[in-house]
């Protein structure tokens, strides 16, 4: 009761903290929100310093703290895979139809389904867009503001956790795709330039936070 | 002039070995993802970087493509007939000399266009092939191995005011006197007496007159009778209405409510 | 195990077999054996001695190494338990059998049971007296001296705090009740002074304590 009452005030020391935050993380198959945990501590903690710590301790360690999106996790080092067959999940064979579309979603998301098309050259089917979306590796996004207000899509923080990525922008190869153009919607000559404006406010969002 | 000797030259650059690699590609048909991938897969055969590319001669191989599949009688979906169709048209503009004040694109800045789908496909391949080769969650690193459930307390937190408090006596206090709890009705106006009332009036409103002047005398000065005798009359006037006596108007939020007795043309609407 | 067959098979350095270790554990479901550790390890490891060391070195950390059984895990600090619940606070308006029940031991405390039914005309569940009880709302008062010597309720102190009162006995009598419309005037009989007369003694015990 007393101790409750205290922390109300005092926030647990900086390495009671990183104790909490470990024991948060490790308790978690999925990766928890600086959010998450802040709700879980006690009042006025501040789980992001503690994790910086946390992060540190775990440096060359049989298991790792990573970052996923806006999320932390541990998992175990990449390099020790050998030991854990008995864990591994057999992973789902994806068409290549599938496997092309998660990239384009991932390197020009968010993206319309007729984008996807026009970057593959043909149509996408209801099929392959489903299975990502039920693999929970995209997600919708915001529609787009053009006519006819198309859906997007976009990665999840699954996808990220599945491809150990830290964020949309350590996709790689990224910066060399965009410093080759290749990630810009040209739009075909002569049928309407509106496009490329559009398409700018693509992945470049992911460049300015 | 000079683009047809480039173009017949370029027939017969191509080698026995591409020609037999052309018609694998037809058995292969099946295999191709659309016309844009078939496209990427002739452009291997030029080996250069796709940059560099002639998108002439890859119109060539492609028409020639179509050409072969029709001769072996299989049928191309109907994407791969609209690219041929395109790449014939984009073919003949790159070969005659540009008209003259012509409008749209011109056959570079398509076949520059061409160029670059192609690229950003093969560009996406890679990319994919390299994000499947990332180490993957489950097969190259693990989550733990068992959650520890977080566990929901649900604690409730029951309220109660002072209010509540009194309420909940004085209804115990009146149920101790053995009748049903009644109101007080000296200073209740019911819609029952207002209707009565307004009964006997409306029928001389020909003109728009405001509700507040139908409120019973004596009604209109202490608040709480005035209120009272609003409500009932306002809540009369709406069931005359209801009923088709009278009509009712209010011009704006809060504005003055109006009745008057109904019009006979009304009526007979 | 000799020292020739550990050159033979030139087993992990030990720091290695610690990660490794702590990699199995981590990411098993179940408990893991020395046994198991020891199939999955590269020949010549020796679990056992990793594990004291991993054990040492999460000792005073977020998780611990812990035996279960003749198995080894990874588990919560205890004195973290408390992260690993998450408390949902749900506002719920008191019943309205315990309110009355709370009014009536408020306007006439010291009062039993027995009276409480009396004035309430139902029977009183264990439940909300149990229920006014814990919520520290009511207490035990002294037994009253009659034949079985029933136990009193009378209000806490923290009634008194929550509902803004500095005693019971500002609480508003039948007179302002009435006059603040809670009470039908005509509905007691002979409607003089009686009813606060007998209010007053109702609550004249409180005075004396």
């Amino acid at each position: 009761m007393t101790d409750t009452e205290k922390s109300l005030f005092d926030a647990p020391p900086l390495a009671e903290q990183e104790r909490m935050v470990e024991a948060i993380l490790f308790a978690s198959i999925e990766p928890v929100t600086l959010r998450e945990m802040e709700e879980r501590m006690p009042h006025g903690s501040d789980p992001a310093e503690a994790l910086v710590y946390l992060r540190k301790r775990y440096e060359g360690r049989g298991v790792r703290v990573v970052k996923v999106g806006d999320a932390w996790a541990i998992r175990t080092a990449p390099d020790l895979a050998f030991l854990m067959q008995k864990e591994t999940v057999e992973q789902r064979k994806l068409s290549r139809a599938a496997i092309e579309t998660l990239a384009i979603v991932a390197y020009h998301q968010p993206v319309t389904r007729a984008e996807i098309e026009e970057i593959r050259g043909v149509a996408v089917s209801r099929g392959t867009i489903d299975q990502l979306l039920e693999m929970e590796w995209i997600r919708f996004g915001r529609r787009r503001m053009t006519p006819g207000r198309p859906v997007t899509f976009v990665v999840t923080q699954q996808f990220l956790d599945e491809f150990g990525l830290e964020s949309a922008r350590d996709l790689p190869g990224l910066k060399e795709l965009r410093a080759a153009g290749l990630l810009d919607n040209r739009a075909l000559p002569g049928a309407g330039g509106d496009e490329d404006d559009e398409e700018l406010t693509g992945q470049s969002e992911l460049f300015e936070d | 002039m000079g683009r047809m000797s480039e173009e017949s030259h370029l027939f017969e650059a191509m080698s026995v070995s591409e020609r037999l690699q052309a018609e694998a590609l037809i058995v292969d048909v099946d295999g191709f993802e659309g016309p844009l991938d078939l496209l990427l897969s002739l452009s291997r055969t030029q080996k250069v970087d796709l940059r560099k590319i002639s998108v002439l001669q890859l119109a060539e191989q492609y028409l020639l493509f179509v050409e072969r599949a029709k001769a072996l009688r299989i049928e191309l979906a109907a994407d791969y007939l609209v690219m041929a169709a395109w790449l014939a048209f984009l073919k003949s503009k790159l070969l005659l000399p540009p008209e003259p004040g012509a409008d749209g694109p011109s056959a570079e800045d398509l076949a520059a266009h061409l160029a670059f789908q192609l690229e950003r496909l093969a560009a996406m391949r890679d990319a994919a092939a390299k994000l499947m080769a990332r180490d993957r969650l489950g097969r190259d690193f693990f989550a733990r191995g068992v959650s520890e459930e977080i566990e929901r307390v649900r604690k409730v937190q029951y309220s109660a005011s002072l209010l509540d408090l009194m309420q909940a006596y004085a209804r115990i206090r009146t149920r101790d006197e053995f009748r049903p709890y009644a109101f007080d009705r000296k200073d209740v106006f019911t819609m029952e007496q207002a209707l009565d009332r307004m009964r006997g009036l409306v029928g001389f409103a020909m003109e728009w007159t405001d509700l507040v002047s139908y409120l019973p005398e004596g009604w209109g000065l202490d608040p709480k009778r005035r209120r009272t005798a609003t409500a009932a009359t306002f809540a009369a006037s709406l069931e005359l209405a209801k009923q088709g006596q009278i009509e009712i108007r209010q011009s704006e939020t809060f504005a003055p409510i109006s009745i008057r007795a109904a019009q006979p043309r009304n009526r007979n609407d």
